[in-house]
C-alpha cells in the first residue's frame, strides 16, 4: 500500500535519513521504533510532505506521491497524527474534529464520521464545546486521534501518541489503535514506547541514526537481544 | 579594556569601525563629508536603537521621540539661555531617561506587536505635544540655531570636527553595546527577548532588565539628537520626530543585522550613503530615488533575510580560512 | 539638468551654475515639482536671451523632502556641483536648513516659497526673499476684514466675531499668528482659533466646534486638500460663515474653485498677487515674459486651469534675480551679488509688486493682495492699483441663516 | 525542612488545578510526583517557583516564606525548574543558554562561563556548547533544560518530565545524571510518567489526582495502592490483550 | 445635548470607514501573522483606480465597484505571490521592514507615474447630506458606513460558516497542523491576503467621493488603522469594527471639545489607556 524507497533527507548540511526503505501493506499495523533523534518524525513528515528536502521515491497505492503538496497527500487518504498533537487551541474540540474532515473525500460524510469518533472516544463528546487549548494531556491526545480519524484515512500514521501520557492512558491509546486497525484501517505507528508498540505491531522496523537496521515481526524484535539492549535497557 | 573587547569574531568589524574615521579626510568635498557625518551619526543612532530593540527583539518604532527630546532639550537651553550644547546634551539625556522610564514602565510588559505599535503612539503624542506647546518649543515653526562656530557651541565651519564628533559618538555606542553583549545585562536581555518566562525562571528580573536597556537606548539616542540639532542647526517637530525617522532606525539595524553590536553600523555604512547618493543623483524623476531604495531593501530582505552582517561574517570567515589554508601549504 | 543648448550666444566661458532645491517627493511634492518647472522655464528664457554675464546658465536640481535632506542637498549643489545661487525652497524649514549651508559658503539663496519670519529675521547674509513674510500676509488679510469687510457687513469691528483656522505646519502657524495679532490690534473678537494636521481625514468635529463659536468671519490658512475638505464640511453642516477669508496657499489654488464649483463665488483669498491680467504689468516686455511663462508652464501641466501661485513666485524669484539683479553685479562673487540684490530697486516684478530689499534680505515691496473667487477666477480686489473687479457676495449667499 | 508546602490551592476560574496540597521535603532527598494527565503536577511546580500566584496556602523554602514572591526572586533564593515543554533560548548557543542561569549568582562573565560549562558537563552536553540551541534535538533540549536550571546553582531542582520521549536506554542514562546531581547535595522533585525511572529514583512519591494529594509513600507502597492503580497505572491487562 | 449627539453620530460614521480599512489589516494579521505596513498604499491604489474609472470612463465609484474590487483582488494576489509568500516564515522584524519598503515603493511609484496632484472625484453625492431628526449626516459617509459594516459582517460570517473560513481560522492558529488536515496552506494565506487587500480597496473606493487620491493618502489612514486594530485585539474582526467606531467617536469628541489638533493625540492616548488596562486589546484573548 505504502512503499518508500531510498529516502535521503537533509536539514541543511546534516543528513537525517540515510537510504531508508520500508513498506506498509493493506490492513497491517507497522511500527517504526528508534531512539530519540533517529529521524522517525522526519520520515513521517517526508511522507506527509511537510518536510520537502529529501530525495527518493514514495508510492501510495501504486502512485508516486513524493512530489505532491501536503494537502494533496491528505486527499489521497494518507493522514498523520503529528507529534505533540498540534491541536488548534482556540477552537473547540468539535471544531477541531470538524477540521479533520476538511479534505475532499470526507467532507461529504462528516456527520457519520463525527458519530463514529464520538462513539470510539466518548470523552470527546463530553468535551465537545471546550476549547482544545484547555484539555489535559490525555484528552488532547484523544482529540488529535479523533481529528485524524475524521479524515477517513486509508492509512493513518501516528507519531509518538504515548508521549507524556500516564500509564493508564497509554494502554487506552494502544487499545484504541488496535480497535481502529480492526475496523480495517492501515496503521503506521512511530513510538519510543518500544515494548508496548512492538506488542501491538504486525511488523516493525528499527531506525537508528537515520538508517533502518532491523526489520521483522513485532514479537520477534521484542525478543531480539539487540533491541533488548538498545531500547529496553535490559 | 579594548583588548578584552577585541573578541575574535568582531576584530574585522572593529577595524572597519575604527578605520572609518580616515574616510572623511579622503573625500573630495563637503558634500561627501556631509554624507560621512550622516553615516556616522545614523550608525550611532541605529546602534543605540539596537541596544534595546535589537537584543531584546522588540522593535521600537518610536525612537524619533528620543531623537527629538535630545535635539529640543539642548537646542532650547542653548538658544534661550546660552547653555552649551555639551551640557544640554546631558540634560537631554536626563529628560530622555525620564521619558523612557515612563514610556517603558507602561509599555514594556506589552507583547510583541502591541509593544511595537505602542511605541509609535508615544512618539506621535510627543510630536503633537511639541507642536501644541508653542510657548516652550515654538511649535511647528521650529527652532533655528544661530551660526556661531566654536567648540563650546558644538558648531564648526568645517565638516571634519562633525565627522570626529559623530564618529566618537558611534564608537562610544559600539563600545557600550559590545561591553553589554558580554555582560549579565546583555545575556539577560537576549534571554528575555527569546523567552521572557523562561528567563525569569533563571533569576532574570525581566522588567528591570528591559527597563535598564530601554533607558540606555533612549539616552544614547537623545545624545545623537543633540548632535543632529547642532549639525543641521534647525529643528522642527514634523521632521525630527517623524515616523520616517523612527523607521530609519529600524531600516538600518535590520539591513545590517539586528541584535548584533555591529549590524546597525554596517547597515548605516551601506544604506545611508546609498540613500543620500540616490537622492542626489536620481532627483530628475521625482520619487525615483525612494522607489529605488525601497526596491533595494526588498531585494536585500528577500534574498538575505538575516541582514547583511551575517553574510559579511561568512565572507570574512571564508577569507580567514583561505589565508590560513594558504599558509598551511 | 537643463540649459546650454549652445547656439548663437557664442559664449566660450564655463556655464554659470545655479541650483534649485524643492521638495520633489514626500508630502509637499505637488507644489515642489511645479516650482521646479517654473524655475526651469526661467532658466531657459534667460539662456535664450544670452545668459548671465554672457554665460549660459546651467540648472542643477535637488529633491529635499525635509530639512535634513535639504542640508545634504544644499551641500551637494554648493560643494560638489559648485552652484553660485540656489532657488528654493517652498518649505520654510528647508529654507532655514539651506540657509545654514549657504551662509558658510556665501552662495545666495533666493527664496520664493517659505514665508516663516525667522528666515529673514535671523541675520542670514545671503538670503533674499522675494515674497512677503507670513505674519504680514496674515495681517493683510485680517486688516482687510477689520476695515473693509466689517463695513460691508455693517458690523463694527469690535462686534465682529472672527474665527481662525490653520493647518499646523510652520506656514499655517506663522500666517495665523500674524492674522491673530492684527485682529486683536483692530479690536476684533477672536472667538476661536484652531489648528489641525494636513493629514486630517474628517473635519466634522472642527466644523461643529467652530460653528459653536458663531463667527461672522472665518480666517483660514489651508493647503488645497484640506481647504476643499473644510469647505465641503462647512456646507454639509450648514455652517458656512458670512465671510470666508482664505489666507494663501490652498484657497488660492485654481483647484479650489474648480473642485468646489459655483459655491466658491465670494470666497476671499489673501495671497501674493496671482494670475494678474497682463495689462497691469509695466511694459510690453514684461507682459511678453509673463505670458510666455504661463504658456510654457501650462503646456507641462495641461490639467491646470491657471498657474499656481507657488510656481509664479518661483518663476518670479528666479527670473528677476537672473535678469535684473545679476546684471547689476559687477562680478559674480557673493559680495557683488549681495550688493546688487540690496541696492537694486524695481518698481515691478512679474509678481506685480516691486523689488526693494531691506538689509535683512526681505523684499519690503512685497505685499499680499486681497482676492476673491468670482466665476471660477481669482479677481483682485485690493490694492487699488491692481484691482480688476468689485467685491461680490458679502455675506455669502450659502452662509448659514 | 528545605521545603514546606502548606495547604496550597491554585484555582483557574472555577477549576481547582491544585487543591489543598501539603507536604514537606528534607534537604538532599529526591521526591517523585506522579498522577494522571491534568492532575495538577506542572501547576504545582508553577506555584512553587512563582510562575503562577497561588490562590491559598503558604510555601516555605529554607525557613523563608516564598509564596507571593516573583519567580526571579525565587530562582535567586535557590529553586530552579525545568519545563515539560522545553523552552530553550533558540538563538543563543547551548553555553549561552546555561550562562543566563549562571548570571543569577555572579556578575563576572568568566565565572558565568565556567559555571555554565560545568552544568553542561554534568548533563553531558558540553560537546554541543557552541551549537545554537534551536538546532538541538529533543533529548538534547531536555538536557539543556536541566543544565540551565543547574547553572543557577539551586538548592532545590524541579524536574518536569525530563525523560518523556526517551527510549529506555536513554532513560537509564538520564537517571544516572539525576543521581549525580543529587549526590552533589541538590534536592530534587521529579515529575515523570515513566515508571522505571520514577520508581528507581524517588525515595518517596506523592500522587496527585484532580489536584488533590491522594497518597504519599515509598515507591513500593505507591505501586501497590489500589486508588493509585485505578487512577493512574491501570489494571495490567497482560500481553495477550494486544495480540 | 443635540450638539453632543451630533458630534457622536458624525464620529460613528467616520468610524465606519476606519473600521473597513482596519478589518482587512486585522484579517491579514490574524490569519497570516503579517503586519502589513503597506496597507494604506493599497487604499491609495484603489482611490486612484476609482478616479480613473470616473474620469476616463465616466463611472462613478459606486458603479465601478465590482471592477475595482476585482482589480484590487488581482493586485493583492500578485503582491502575495511575488513578495509575501517568500517571507511567511521569516522573522516578524523582516516582515515589518519588508512591508515598510513596499510602502516606500508603492508611494513613490504613484508619485512617478501619476504626479503628486490631488485627484478629486466630485459627484452630486459628495456634499449631499442625509437628515435624521435634527442630525445631519454626510451622505457618502452614510453609504460608506453601511457598506463597511455590511462587508465586515459578511466577512465574519464567511470565517465562521464556511469550510474555507474554517480553514483560515485553522491556518491562523497552527499552519503545520492545518496542512495535515489537508488545507493548502499557501493558497489559504493567499486568499486571506487577497481578501484583506480587496477590503481595503473597498474602503478606498467608498472614500473616493469625499477624499482625494494622492500618493501619500494611504499614510493618512494607515497609522490610524493600526491603532484601531490593536485596540480591537489585533486579530479580531468584530474587534476591528468596534475599534474603528470607537476611534471615530473619540476623534470626534476630542476634535469638538479639545480641538482638532488633539484628535490624533486623543486616540493615541486612548490606545495607550486600553493597552494599560487591557494589554491584549478590548476584544483580544490572552
Ligand atoms: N527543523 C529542523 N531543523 C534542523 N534539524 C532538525 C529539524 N527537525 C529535526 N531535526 C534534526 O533531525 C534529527 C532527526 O529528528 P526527528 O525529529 O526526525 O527524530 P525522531 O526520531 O522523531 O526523534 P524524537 O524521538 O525526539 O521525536 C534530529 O537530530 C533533529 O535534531
Ligand atoms: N493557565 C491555565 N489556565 C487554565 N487552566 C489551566 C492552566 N494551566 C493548567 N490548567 C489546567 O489545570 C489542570 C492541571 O494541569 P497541569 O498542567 O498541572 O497537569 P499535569 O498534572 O502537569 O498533567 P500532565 O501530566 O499531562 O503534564 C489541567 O486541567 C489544565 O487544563
Ligand atoms: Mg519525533
Ligand atoms: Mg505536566
Amino acid at each position: 500500500m505504502l512503499n518508500i524507497s531510498n529516502i535521503n533527507s537533509f536539514y541543511g548540511e546534516v543528513q537525517v535519513l540515510k537510504d531508508v526503505s520500508l513498506h506498509v501493506d493493506q490492513g497491517e499495523i507497522v511500527t517504526l521504533i528508534g531512539a530519540n533523534a533517529a529521524g522517525k518524525s522526519t520520515l513521517i513528515s517526508c511522507i506527509s510532505r511537510t518536510v520537502k528536502s529529501f530525495t527518493g521515491e514514495i508510492q501510495f497505492e501504486g502512485k508516486t506521491i513524493s512530489n505532491l503538496r501536503p494537502d494533496q497527500i491528505v486527499d489521497l487518504g494518507l493522514v498523520q497524527i503529528p507529534e505533540g498533537r498540534l491541536l488548534f487551541p482556540k477552537l473547540t474540540v468539535r471544531e477541531n474534529l470538524e477540521l479533520g474532515s476538511y479534505n475532499k473525500n470526507s467532507r461529504g460524510n462528516r456527520k457519520e464520521r463525527l458519530e463514529y469518533v464520538y462513539e470510539l472516544l466518548p470523552r470527546l463528546k463530553e468535551r465537545s464545546n471546550q476549547l482544545a487549548g484547555s484539555l489535559s494531556g490525555g484528552e488532547s491526545q484523544m482529540c488529535a486521534i479523533g481529528r485524524g480519524l475524521m479524515a477517513n484515512p486509508k492509512l493513518l500514521m501516528f507519531d509518538e501518541p504515548s508521549l507524556g501520557l500516564a500509564p493508564i492512558v497509554v494502554s487506552e491509546v494502544m487499545k484504541l489503535i488496535r480497535n481502529i486497525a480492526k475496523d480495517g484501517m492501515t496503521v503506521l505507528l512511530v513510538e519510543q514506547n518500544v515494548r508496548q508498540s512492538l506488542k501491538l505491531a504486525d511488523r516493525a522496523y528499527v531506525l537508528e541514526n537515520g538508517r533502518i537496521i532491523m526489520e521483522g515481526k513485532g514479537r520477534d524484535l521484542l525478543e531480539s537481544p539487540e533491541v533488548k539492549k538498545a531500547y529496553l535497557g535490559i | 579594556m579594548i583588548n578584552k573587547l577585541l573578541s575574535k569574531n568582531n576584530s574585522v568589524l572593529w577595524i572597519i569601525a575604527l578605520a572609518s574615521i580616515i574616510v572623511p579626510f579622503f573625500l573630495p568635498n563637503r558634500y561627501f563629508q556631509d554624507i560621512a557625518v550622516m553615516t556616522f551619526l545614523w550608525a550611532g543612532l541605529a546602534c543605540s536603537w539596537n541596544l534595546y530593540s535589537g537584543y531584546c527583539n522588540r522593535l521600537s518604532i518610536g525612537h524619533a521621540a528620543y531623537l527629538g527630546i535630545g535635539a529640543y532639550s539642548s537646542t532650547l537651553l542653548y538658544v534661550n539661555f546660552g547653555i552649551s550644547p555639551w551640557i544640554g546634551m546631558l540634560a537631554g539625556g536626563a529628560i530622555s531617561a525620564v521619558a523612557a522610564l515612563i514610556i517603558g514602565g507602561t509599555t514594556l510588559r506589552l507583547k510583541g506587536t502591541f509593544f511595537v505599535l505602542s511605541t509609535i503612539a508615544f512618539a506621535e503624542i510627543l510630536k503633537v505635544m511639541t507642536i501644541t506647546s508653542k510657548d516652550i518649543t515654538k511649535g511647528a515653526l521650529g527652532v533655528f540655531i544661530p551660526y556661531e562656530p566654536g567648540f563650546s557651541n558644538m558648531i564648526w565651519a568645517s565638516k571634519i570636527p562633525y565627522a570626529f564628533l559623530t564618529w566618537i559618538y558611534m564608537i562610544i555606542v559600539l563600545l557600550i553595546c559590545v561591553k553589554m553583549e558580554r555582560s549579565k545585562l546583555g545575556y539577560s536581555l537576549i534571554a528575555v527577548g527569546e523567552n521572557q518566562e523562561a528567563a525569569e525562571n533563571l533569576g532574570v528580573n525581566s522588567s528591570r532588565t528591559m527597563l535598564i536597556a530601554f533607558v540606555m537606548s533612549a539616552v544614547l539616542t537623545s545624545f545623537g539628537g543633540t548632535i543632529y540639532a547642532q549639525y543641521i542647526m534647525f529643528i522642527e517637530p514634523t521632521s525630527v520626530m517623524s515616523l520616517m525617522n523612527s523607521i530609519n532606525f529600524i531600516l538600518l539595524a535590520i539591513t545590517g543585522g539586528m541584535g548584533t553590536a555591529f549590524g546597525p553600523m554596517v547597515g548605516s555604512f551601506i544604506l545611508t550613503p546609498i540613500s543620500n547618493l540616490l537622492r542626489g543623483y536620481l532627483s530628475s524623476v521625482s520619487g525615483l530615488h525612494t522607489f529605488v531604495l525601497g526596491l533595494i531593501l526588498i531585494a536585500i530582505l528577500l534574498f538575505r533575510p538575516d541582514g547583511i552582517l551575517p553574510q559579511l561574517k561568512l565572507f570574512f570567515n571564508g577569507l580567514i580560512k583561505k589565508s590560513k589554508a594558504t599558509k598551511g601549504v | 539638468g537643463g540649459g546650454g543648448n549652445g547656439g548663437e550666444g557664442g559664449t566660450d566661458s564655463e556655464p554659470f551654475k545655479v541650483g534649485a532645491i524643492y521638495p520633489l517627493s514626500g508630502a509637499n511634492a505637488l507644489l515642489g515639482n511645479q516650482c521646479l518647472t517654473a524655475v526651469k522655464i526661467a532658466v531657459d528664457m534667460v539662456n535664450e536671451a544670452g545668459g548671465v554675464h554672457g554665460r549660459q546658465v546651467q540648472l542643477i536640481e535637488a529633491d529635499a523632502p525635509d530639512p535634513t535632506a535639504a542640508t545634504t542637498e544644499a551641500g551637494r549643489l554648493v560643494d560638489q556641483q559648485g552652484v553660485e545661487i540656489i532657488f528654493g525652497s517652498l518649505a520654510s524649514g528647508n529654507a532655514i536648513a539651506i540657509a545654514g549651508v549657504t551662509e558658510r559658503t556665501g552662495v545666495s539663496l533666493v527664496e520664493s516659497g517659505g514665508v516663516a519670519d525667522a528666515l529673514t529675521d535671523s541675520g542670514f547674509k545671503n538670503v533674499f526673499r522675494i515674497l512677503d513674510k507670513g505674519s504680514l500676509r496674515g495681517a493683510t488679510g485680517a486688516n482687510y476684514v477689520g476695515t473693509a469687510i466689517a463695513d460691508m457687513l455693517g458690523i463694527a469691528p469690535s462686534d465682529l466675531r472672527v474665527a481662525i483656522i490653520h493647518e499646523e505646519s510652520s506656514y499655517g502657524t506663522s500666517v495665523a499668528d500674524g492674522a491673530e495679532a492684527k485682529a486683536i490690534e483692530l479690536g476684533m473678537n477672536v472667538v476661536a482659533r484652531e489648528h489641525y494636521a494636513t493629514t486630517i481625514t474628517d473635519m466634522s468635529a472642527l466644523v461643529l466646534k467652530i460653528n459653536e463659536a458663531k463667527p461672522d468671519v472665518l480666517l483660514s490658512v489651508n493647503y488645497i486638500n484640506d481647504a476643499i475638505l473644510l469647505v465641503d464640511t462647512l456646507k454639509q453642516y450648514n455652517a458656512v460663515p458670512k465671510v470666508f477669508m482664505g489666507l494663501g496657499a490652498g484657497t488660492t489654488d485654481p483647484n479650489f474653485a474648480a473642485t468646489i464649483g459655483a459655491d466658491s463665488d465670494g470666497f476671499f483669498c489673501t495671497d501674493m498677487p496671482t494670475n494678474l491680467p497682463l495689462d497691469v504689468f509695466k511694459d510690453e516686455e514684461m507682459r511678453a515674459t509673463v505670458s510666455a511663462f504661463r504658456e510654457a508652464f501650462l503646456e507641462q501641466y495641461p490639467d491646470l486651469l491657471n498657474v499656481s501661485i507657488a510656481a509664479e513666485a518661483a518663476f518670479a524669484g528666479a527670473y528677476t534675480f537672473m535678469t535684473e539683479i545679476l546684471p547689476n553685479a559687477e562680478t559674480l562673487d557673493p559680495e557683488s551679488i549681495r550688493e546688487a540684490a540690496l541696492t537694486t530697486k524695481l518698481d515691478m516684478t512679474t509678481l506685480g509688486f516691486g523689488w526693494d530689499l531691506g538689509d535683512d534680505g526681505q523684499n519690503y515691496a512685497a505685499s499680499a493682495n486681497i482676492n476673491q473667487w468670482q466665476g471660477g477666477e481669482v479677481v483682485t480686489i485690493y490694492p487699488e492699483k491692481l484691482k480688476n473687479g468689485d467685491v461680490i457676495n458679502v455675506p455669502l449667499p450659502i452662509a448659514s441663516e | 525542612m528545605l521545603l514546606k508546602i502548606d495547604s496550597v490551592t491554585k484555582k483557574f476560574g472555577g477549576l481547582s488545578a491544585v487543591s489543598d496540597v501539603s507536604f514537606e521535603l528534607e534537604e538532599g532527598k529526591i521526591l517523585g510526583l506522579i498522577g494522571p494527565n491534568g492532575a495538577g503536577k506542572t501547576t504545582l511546580f508553577n506555584c512553587i517557583n512563582g510562575t503562577l500566584p497561588i490562590t491559598e496556602g503558604t510555601i516555605t523554602f529554607n525557613g523563608e516564606q516564598i509564596s507571593g514572591k516573583k519567580s526571579y526572586q525565587i530562582a535567586r533564593l535557590g529553586i530552579a525548574r525545568s519545563y515539560q515543554v522545553t523552552q530553550p533560548f533558540g538563538n543563543m548557543t547551548t553555553l549561552q543558554n546555561a550562562m543566563v542561569g549562571a548570571f543569577c549568582k555572579t556578575k563576572s562573565y568568566n565565572e558565568a562561563e565556567s559555571i555554565g560549562l560545568n552544568a553542561l558537563k554534568t548533563v553531558q552536553l558540553d560537546h554541543k556548547a557552541e551549537i545554537v540551541a534551536k538546532h538541538l534535538n529533543l533529548g538534547e533540549r531536555k538536557k539543556l533544560e536541566i543544565a540551565k536550571a543547574l547553572s543557577t546553582q539551586p538548592k532545590l531542582l524541579l524536574l518536569d518530565e525530563v525523560m518523556a520521549g526517551l527510549t529506555s536506554t536513554e532513560v537509564q542514562d538520564m537517571v544516572k545524571i539525576i543521581r549525580e546531581i543529587n549526590a552533589t547535595g541538590i534536592t530534587i522533585i521529579i515529575i515523570e510518567h515513566i515508571m522505571e525511572a520514577i520508581m528507581s529514583l524517588s525515595e518517596r512519591i506523592i500522587v496527585l489526582n484532580f489536584g488533590k494529594k491522594i497518597m504519599e509513600g515509598t515507591p513500593d507502597e505507591v505501586s501497590n495502592d489500589q486508588r493509585v492503580i485505578e487512577a493512574y497505572f491501570g489494571v495490567d491487562e497482560g500481553d495477550e490483550e494486544y495480540a | 445635548m443635540e450638539q453632543i449627539l451630533q458630534v457622536f453620530i458624525s464620529g460613528i460614521f467616520s468610524g465606519g470607514v476606519y473600521a473597513l480599512v482596519s478589518v482587512g489589516l486585522a484579517l491579514i494579521f490574524g490569519i497570516i501573522g503579517l503586519v502589513n505596513f503597506a496597507h494604506g498604499e493599497y487604499l491609495m491604489l484603489a482611490m486612484y483606480f476609482a478616479y480613473w474609472m470616473y474620469n476616463i470612463i465616466g463611472l462613478d465609484p459606486y458603479q465601478s465597484l465590482l471592477i475595482n474590487l476585482a482589480v484590487m483582488a488581482i493586485i493583492g494576489y500578485l503582491t502575495y505571490k511575488i513578495i509575501m509568500e517568500r517571507v511567511l516564515e521569516a522573522d516578524h522584524s523582516i516582515q515589518i521592514i519588508l512591508t515598510l519598503a513596499l510602502s516606500m515603493v508603492l508611494q513613490n511609484l504613484a508619485l512617478m507615474l501619476w504626479k503628486a496632484d490631488y485627484r478629486n472625484i466630485r459627484i452630486d453625492m459628495t456634499t449631499d447630506t442625509t437628515h435624521i431628526g435634527f442630525l445631519t449626516l454626510s451622505t457618502p459617509r452614510v453609504v460608506a458606513f453601511v457598506i463597511a459594516i455590511g462587508a465586515s459582517v459578511l466577512l465574519y460570517m464567511f470565517l465562521q460558516k464556511t469550510y474555507t473560513g474554517a480553514a483560515m481560522r485553522a491556518v491562523a492558529q497552527n499552519g503545520k497542523a492545518a496542512q495535515l488536515m489537508g488545507i493548502n496552506l499557501k493558497r489559504t494565506y493567499g486568499l486571506a491576503f487577497t481578501i484583506g487587500i480587496t477590503l481595503v480597496g473597498l474602503a478606498g473606493l467608498l472614500l473616493s467621493p469625499i477624499y482625494p487620491a494622492f500618493p501619500l493618502v494611504g499614510s493618512n489612514f494607515s497609522t490610524l488603522a493600526f491603532i484601531v486594530v490593536v485596540i480591537g485585539g489585533l486579530t479580531s474582526i468584530p474587534g476591528a469594527i468596534m475599534g474603528g467606531l470607537l476611534i471615530g467617536v473619540v476623534e470626534s469628541f476630542a476634535g469638538y471639545f479639545a480641538g482638532p489638533a488633539y484628535q490624533q493625540a486623543a486616540y493615541f492616548l486612548l490606545f495607550i489607556l486600553v493597552l494599560i488596562f487591557k494589554p491584549n486589546g478590548l476584544f483580544g484573548r490572552s
